[in-house]
């Protein structure tokens, strides 16, 4: 027994002691080794050719050219096209991770229609037919309804085409979205600017084209009017912390100083019809009155006001917030009315009038439908609506179009995800995303010199994608394709023989003129280039009024926006940033919002610490934040640097990843000018 | 770790540290292959009772180590060094002529306690008697035999096979446990016997004239004897069993006397096997 | 040429300049095939070689200023902390460019260069790198994903540099281009707030600026000689710098 | 009915007791497997570390374990180096503690590092100039010997003593006994030494870091002494918890004081050397990194009370009362002297590890708090059930306390 056991051991032990002096022990741990290197988990970049290639970005106005790494054909990083015209070499965080886009999981793959509350598969001629019968069944009867196109990109040739389909539809409708970045008639000079004073305006956080006000940056001077210490407000010479809602009696303020102290360009005075109008209405407001209202200093208003005019050429802008939303009309005159006062419309450093890259033959303004406003439509018109790239609307409050819908309607929704406004749409349409779209890029609304790019796609867009002139020729069966009609413009280009091309790949100018075809033109743009008009010259500036027909409203306007309120004491700013409000982004922005805190993120607010403690919260606490028009819930975020009494909410992802802006727009509810960016709000802990 | 594999240098903090490292794995090493080796070695030349009981008796209680002329009243007190193996003591001779010398030593008393004195005792309760035809009968004592009592198994050595002294002579296996009685003298094996003939073992001594000096004799024995006996006593009743001795004598059978465990452990304790 | 041979490559991070965008951590990202965050990450589990955070003046509304700090590793020259603590070789600081390269496969994750990088540039993987499905496609071919359990950190676009050394080789070349070699986060920033290059050879622009007047490197003390040097003209900034670790939280 | 296996002459409780006893902690194992089953498979995330606190319970309560295991190198020390024979008395214990204490420190180890099918690499391609390669290679090294130390214990145990092969092998192992305690004695010096240079050589952590002495930060050899300090009074613990436990007395008095001795002059000197390396700390390395000391204690809950707990109140204290011979003689007061000298040690072990990742260390740093989440816990308690089960196992079929059997027979 005994023995037994001993031999057993000494077997074993033997045993064990030989398997140590072989080499297969190494052998195995080596094996672990390589093993740990190519971990299960671990995906396998895809090798092949790499290449370069050149495109224009699509995900904003601004149009920056884009140089894409391609292994093969798929992009793998996208960067800003050196000393290009505009984007001067420059990607915002957005542009840099474009090239995900086309494949984030939830890409909508198949046109779908509501049943309920939910979404069911649908063929795109079904949705089609059902646009068609609604349109002829309006034809029938003469309906007073309206068919309407909402476009999120406006100035596209797309843009062209949806116009001159709602000129032949019923009571058609061109409407922009309304917090697009307008395509304005006068592009800015920045490079020559010597002060910029902006109302909220985000100049350093996705303004114009990035690159170029960036540039510029070293030479303007940069006065930010704004509630919030954004980014701009931080990097800006002077920041004016301004009571929420009372930009225009600032406005006023400041152009009562330059008035009273007569530091105004008189002779760009005079060609204002109703200047004296103005005067009178900036007359109501000495520095004192703005200084109550606005909760800044009358001191640091005179003080702006020398500061503006002070560095010419000088320019006050105001742009709408990408969550936010614009600014109200009236508001935009009163600071608009400053730039009458700098003499700044129309003058080198200021507004500079410019053409448009020129349209093919029936693209005459005559023969489209005319842009407008949602506000300008009237409530319970519209029996056919079709919302062009409906992921971009992710920042609109739903409830301002909703209520411009008639009793029975149909929402269509040409999109690549299921986000934003496509969430209310009755049909969904799957559209060819960023960098598969072989489209055009219109002039960035700053740009002082028209320009026209293409935005070649890199990639094939999935075979059910339909683009919105293809969807619009299947409903009036039969129509140009966008490519066709795209070419018909550069050979109109080519023709008007103006302007220069400029080429991504060697930063190379070519005079058009030199161009021999149009067909070399279009090759040229396709390849990586963009076409760029000279720039305009200065001229005499025709007669305008400066508060057109609202005096009234203006001063109304200035009198303050956000009345008292026992109920609802806080006032709610909602703000976003153009790289990821509009909907859909990267998942790579986690960086941005879960693995750092370099912005708040869309589930958060941010509050002053008296008002926190106030209203009994703290900081990562969950607050409800509670309007007239709605609630939201968020997590609190304790800031040294809010406004007292302000509560500051981003629109945008969340660092739980989804981007859910409904609850908080809806909260801040639409007014009367269509606006969202003001609301009266309570709060109380969760 | 070694100088063709990548990341090694030959600066001194290499060399410093992997030589330290080096030296302790080969010290380490060549110690348990040296006790490895040695043990095979002994394993072979069968020393492995003689380290039996070198441990044994390395762990006995000092109390159970005591030199048997401390027994005697020779000594205050002296601890036994040699395993009870007289005949490599230094100190043994001076001992026995000094006990030459006087006369007075006392005489034990064993109550009735039956002790023959025609034999030579071991301390672990077995006896030694030179028979005539020069052969040596081992046995165990009266002690030890009511300890034991009826083994219900008893493995005795193969005839021809030569004991050393402490050396398992043989073992009985009882109430579940294993005792193993050691042999009080070295010798071969010539017939073997059991409770019953009296003597358990008759052994050729190595030479013509085996050495006895280490085992017990006379008063000597019974005085140890005695003490063995309140030893018994102690441990029993520290165990918790009065019924060792009814007026002053032993039970017959402890092995059914005392409970089995405690039964035991007394044993070890008596056999010097710990 | 001797110049290369011995590079320094280091940066100068304009914080008057820097708008706290994030473009130069998404550039990173996916130059450095860094994968987007695990549903369960935080900010203090999170992946960025290249982070921005933003220091505050510490006075309330409506005094209250801030900078963006884009932290990435240093590069320490001097005493680097992750080189000598690490038990099996895994971080090297190269000769030839100075810069401290991490290698994820020598690496076991024992997180010891982690608790010693006085200013937290490194970063564990505590997830497997997952992207969405579909998206492995559009992963950098010269960079190798890092698997889970081990650490990295930034090493100046490693990729890139051996992107420029080949063509440099190719084009016979013996030390690489200046403009061949570029960052993605410097080539991304908008505002250009970072300048790169070899602060080794006194007449790059990023030597000379990180010698001009208000540049200053972090934790200067230690001795670590690190190679990304920030500068501003706000005094406060120079203040909070040097008095050390902040007290209250600053948030971004 | 596993009689025949504890030697003879122990008094032991019954089979179905010790069971009943070995059950929870059992099923404590089997939990503590389950979270570190989880951490190994799923990965580090299971773990509450993160990027800042990238050392967690796990390595606060690895330097903890280690340095209450010093007991059996300090203890195998004096008993075959310096020949301290007394001591024998717990020697074998004080093995099994080491033992229980290392393999448990090295396991938890194993799951604390991101890839452990690579640790071996330490091994492969070591920087020298790393204390963690110095501990690693201690620590195996030291734990190989702990084994072979524990051998002749195991070989010992009545029935595999009835191999004649394995009852030679442990005479000659334990023959051989004073190379291994040697050699277990000069590695236990580094590993004790180097796991304080851990933390003391971290430049990049001003509240860590510390001057170096030759090429080893001061807390290399504060670690060593405090470790050496802390051991005896380890070993009297759990001596007097397994006398309490098991109702028997184990070893003398005498042994139990003579340990309090031990540790109250390594103590002493310990708390003393403590003190001067901190004075030179605040007004020395500390300004020279440009801080003030002022500034880490400027962060609650961890203010200045914590150096004074740790120097004065669980240091000072223990040594004087474990120096002095009257209070020593009362067991009330020695063991409550041993407990917080062990609790000091301890709470020097979080400073430096929890304490240290906890600071901030530039000007946006937040002061960082962290929680063990469950599994860390466990993957701990796996340890302490383990450590109780070979503990148990061997106190009942091994002689651990070689004095256990004349004290009974008393």
């Amino acid at each position: 027994m005994g023995l037994g056991r001993r031999d057993l051991l000494k077997l074993v032990g033997g045993g064990a002691a030989g398997f140590f002096l072989t080499p297969v022990p190494w052998w195995l741990i080596d094996g672990v080794a390589i093993r740990t290197e190519s971990w299960p988990g671990v995906p396998d970049p895809p090798r092949g050719e790499v290449r370069t290639r050149y495109t224009t970005c699509t995900l904003c106005p601004a149009a920056c050219g884009v140089r894409a790494r391609c292994v093969v054909d798929q992009p793998v990083s996208l960067a800003g096209v050196a000393s290009h015209p505009a984007s001067a070499g420059v990607l915002c965080p957005a542009g840099l991770c474009g090239h995900h886009l086309p494949l984030l999981p939830n890409r909508l793959r198949q046109a779908l229609a509501r049943k309920g509350d939910n979404f069911q598969p649908v063929g795109i001629d079904a949705v089609a037919g059902a646009v068609a019968t609604a349109l002829a069944d309006m034809r029938q009867n003469g309906s007073a309804e309206r068919v309407a196109v909402l476009d999120a990109r406006p100035g596209r040739t797309a843009s062209l085409m949806y116009r001159r389909w709602l000129r032949a539809a019923p009571n058609g409708t061109y409407l922009l979205a309304p917090s697009a970045e307008a395509t304005a008639p006068m592009g800015i000079d920045i490079a020559r600017t010597g002060t910029v004073l902006s109302f909220g305006a985000p100049v350093l956080d996705g303004w114009g084209t990035p690159g170029r006000v960036l540039e510029a940056r070293k030479t303007f001077r940069l006065i930010q009017v704004e509630t919030r210490q954004s980014r701009t407000a931080l990097l800006a010479d002077g920041w004016l912390p301004i009571r929420p809602g009372t930009e225009a009696a600032l406005a006023l303020g400041i152009a009562n100083v330059l008035i009273e102290e007569k530091l105004y360009d008189a002779a760009a005075a005079r060609n204002a019809s109703d200047f004296a109008a103005y005067a009178a209405l900036a007359a109501q407001f000495p520095p004192q009155r703005a200084a109550q209202l606005t909760g800044i200093p009358a001191q640091t208003i005179i003080a702006a006001a020398h500061d503006f005019v002070g560095h010419g050429p000088a320019i006050a802008i105001a742009a709408s917030d990408p969550g936010g939303g614009p600014l109200g009309e009236d508001e935009q005159i009163a600071i608009a009315a400053l730039n009458v006062l700098s003499g700044s419309i129309g003058r080198e450093g200021g507004f500079l009038p410019r053409g448009e890259a020129s349209r093919p033959a029936g693209f005459e303004e005559a023969a489209l439908a005319p842009e407008q406003g949602i506000a300008e439509v009237p409530d319970a018109s519209i029996r056919v609506l079709i919302i062009d790239d409906a992921r971009a609307a992710g920042t609109w409050c739903w409830s301002a179009i909703e209520r411009k819908l008639a009793a029975t309607h149909i929402v269509v929704a040409m999109t690549e995800f299921l986000e934003g406004a496509a969430q209310h749409a009755d049909f969904a349409v799957p559209a060819p995303a960023y960098l598969e779209a072989g489209e055009d890029a219109p002039a960035p609304p700053d740009v002082p010199a028209a320009m026209f790019s293409l935005a070649g796609a890199l990639l094939k867009p999935p075979p059910e994608a339909v683009d919105g002139a293809a969807f619009l020729n299947q409903v009036a069966g039969g129509g140009p394709a966008l490519a066709d009609v795209l070419k018909q413009r550069v050979a109109a280009i080519h023709a008007s023989r103006r302007g220069e091309v400029f080429h991504y790949a060697d930063a190379s100018r070519t005079a058009v003129r030199d161009v021999k075809s149009a067909a070399d033109l279009w090759k040229a743009l396709e390849e990586g280039g963009c076409w760029i008009d000279h720039q305009p010259t200065p001229h005499e500036k025709p007669l305008f009024a400066i508060l057109g027909d609202a005096p009234d409203r203006v001063l109304e306007a200035a009198s303050g926006r956000l009345p008292a309120d026992a109920q609802f004491p806080l006032a709610l700013v909602p703000y976003g940033w153009r790289g990821a409000a509009g909907g859909a982004i990267s998942p790579i922005m986690t960086k941005l919002y879960q693995e750092s805190d370099l912005r708040p993120g869309g589930d958060t607010i941010e509050l002053h610490p008296d008002t926190a403690r106030k209203y009994g919260v703290a900081d990562g606490h969950v607050a409800i934040v509670q309007t007239r028009c709605g609630s939201c819930q968020r997590r609190v975020r304790v800031d040294e640097s809010v406004m007292p009494g302000v509560i500051q909410a981003e629109v945008g992802p969340s660092a739980s990843g989804n981007c859910r802006p409904e609850a908080l727009l809806n909260a801040c509810g639409v007014a009367g000018d269509g606006t969202w960016r003001l609301a009266r709000a309570s709060l109380r802990r969760a | 770790m070694f100088p063709w594999v990548n990341g090694f240098k030959w600066d001194a903090g290499h060399v410093i540290f992997l030589g330290a490292f080096y030296t302790v794995v080969m010290i380490v090493l060549a110690t348990v292959v040296r006790a490895l080796v040695r043990s095979r070695h002994h394993v072979r030349v069968e020393k492995v009772e003689a380290f039996r009981w070198k441990q044994d008796f390395h762990d006995l209680p000092a109390r159970d180590r005591r030199c048997r002329h401390e027994l005697n009243g020779e000594v205050d007190s002296r601890l036994c060094e040699n395993g009870f193996d007289c005949r490599s003591c230094a100190k043994h001779p001076e001992f026995v002529q000094a006990a030459a010398a006087r006369a007075d030593l006392p005489k034990g008393e064993l109550f009735g306690f039956p002790m023959p004195l025609d034999r030579l005792y071991h301390r672990g309760h077995t006896w030694v008697r030179k028979e005539k035809d020069g052969t040596l009968s081992v046995g165990l004592d009266e002690l030890g035999a009511r300890l034991i009592g009826k083994p219900e198994r008893l493995d005795l050595p193969e005839l021809g096979q030569h004991l050393n002294a402490n050396a398992t002579a043989w073992s009985a296996a009882r109430n579940g446990a294993t005792i193993r009685v050691l042999a009080p003298i070295e010798g071969t094996v010539l017939a073997t016997g059991g409770p019953d003939q009296g003597w358990y073992l008759k052994l050729r001594p190595d030479g013509p004239q085996p050495d006895t000096r280490h085992l017990l004799r006379d008063g000597e024995a019974v005085r140890w004897m005695s003490r063995e006996l309140d030893r018994l006593q102690l441990l029993a009743t520290h165990g918790a069993c009065p019924a060792l001795a009814d007026g002053g004598a032993l039970v017959e059978d402890l092995g059914a006397a005392l409970p089995k465990n405690e039964w035991a452990a007394v044993c070890g304790e008596m056999l010097l096997e710990p | 040429m001797a110049a290369n041979k011995s590079a320094r490559y280091g940066m100068v991070i304009d914080l008057d300049r820097c708008t706290g965008c994030g473009a130069c951590m998404v550039a990173c990202a996916i130059e450095n095939n860094v994968p987007p965050a695990n549903a369960k990450a935080t900010e203090r589990t999170g992946i960025t070689w290249m982070r921005v955070h933003r220091l505050g003046n510490g006075r309330p509304f409506p005094d209250s200023r801030a900078v963006f700090f884009p932290i990435l590793c240093q590069q320490c020259g001097h005493h680097t902390p992750c080189v000598a603590v690490c038990p099996q070789n895994a971080v090297e600081v190269d000769a030839a460019t100075g810069i401290v390269d991490q290698m994820p496969q020598r690496c076991l994750g024992c997180r010891y260069c982690m608790a010693a990088c006085p200013y937290h540039a490194r970063y564990f993987n505590w997830w497997d790198p997952a992207w969405p499905a579909g998206m492995e496609k559009t992963l950098n071919p010269d960079v190798a994903p890092r698997m889970r359990g081990v650490v990295e950190k930034c090493n100046l676009c490693h990729g890139r540099l051996h992107r420029a050394e080949s063509k440099a080789a190719a084009e016979g070349r013996r030390d690489i281009a200046a403009n061949d070699y570029v960052p993605a986060c410097v080539e991304a920033c908008p505002a250009k707030a970072i300048t790169f290059g070899d602060l080794a050879d006194d007449q790059t622009e990023v030597a000379q600026l990180a010698r001009s007047e208000g540049a200053f490197r972090l934790l200067e003390k230690l001795g670590t000689e690190s190679k990304v040097y920030y500068r501003s003209e706000r005094p406060w900034v120079h203040q909070a710098v040097k008095s050390g670790i902040g007290k209250e939280p600053q948030r971004g | 009915m596993d009689r025949s296996y504890i030697a003879r002459g122990l008094e032991r409780c019954t089979t179905r007791r010790f069971l009943m006893w070995l059950l929870p902690w059992t099923l404590l194992l089997a939990f503590g497997l389950y979270a570190a089953g989880l951490c190994l498979f799923k990965g580090l995330n299971q773990t509450n570390m993160d990027n800042r606190f990238a050392f967690g319970l796990w390595i606060f309560l690895d330097l903890t374990v280690i340095a209450l295991g010093a007991g059996a190198f300090f203890t195998g020390f004096l008993v075959y180096i310096l020949r301290m024979h007394e001591l024998k008395a717990v020697i074998n214990s004080a093995v099994v503690i080491g033992l229980v204490c290392y393999s448990g420190a090295v396991t938890v180890l194993m799951v604390d590092v991101g890839q452990p099918l690579r640790a071996w690499f330490t091994f492969w391609h070591p920087n020298v100039h790393s204390m963690l390669t110095e501990v690693t290679f201690c620590i195996t090294c030291y734990l190989t010997v702990l084994a072979i130390e524990y051998l002749p214990l195991l070989l010992k145990n009545r029935r595999l003593r009835q191999v004649p092969s394995f009852l030679v092998f442990e005479f000659e192992l334990h023959r051989v006994m004073y190379v291994l305690a040697g050699v277990g004695t000069f590695l236990s010096f580094f590993h004790q030494g180097s796991l304080g240079g851990l933390y003391g050589v971290l430049r990049g952590r001003p509240f860590a870091f510390r001057e170096a002495l030759g090429v080893w930060p001061s807390t290399f050899f504060l670690f060593v002494l405090s470790a050496a300090a802390v051991g005896p009074s380890f070993v009297l613990l759990t001596t007097w918890l397994v006398e309490k436990i098991t109702g028997h007395q184990l070893v003398e008095r005498t042994v139990m004081q003579k340990l309090g001795r031990l540790s109250g002059v390594l103590l002493i000197v310990y708390v003393l050397l403590k003190t001067i390396d901190t004075l030179v700390w605040m007004n020395r390395t500390v300004p020279g990194e440009g801080f003030s000391p002022q500034q880490f204690y400027g962060f609650e809950p961890f203010g200045v009370w914590i150096l004074f707990a740790e120097i004065v109140v669980f240091g000072l204290l223990p040594a004087v009362v474990l120096l002095d011979a009257r209070r020593r003689a009362s067991q009330a007061w020695l063991l409550t002297a041993a407990g917080f000298a062990c609790f000091g040690v301890a709470l020097n072990r979080f400073v430096m590890t929890i304490q240290t990742l906890a600071l901030p260390t530039l000007p946006f740093d937040r002061f960082l708090s962290y929680w063990p989440s469950w599994q860390e816990v466990g993957t701990f308690l796996a340890v302490v059930a383990y450590g109780v089960l070979v503990y148990s196992l061997s106190y009942r079929y091994l002689i651990l306390f070689p004095q256990e059997r004349d004290l009974k027979a008393r």
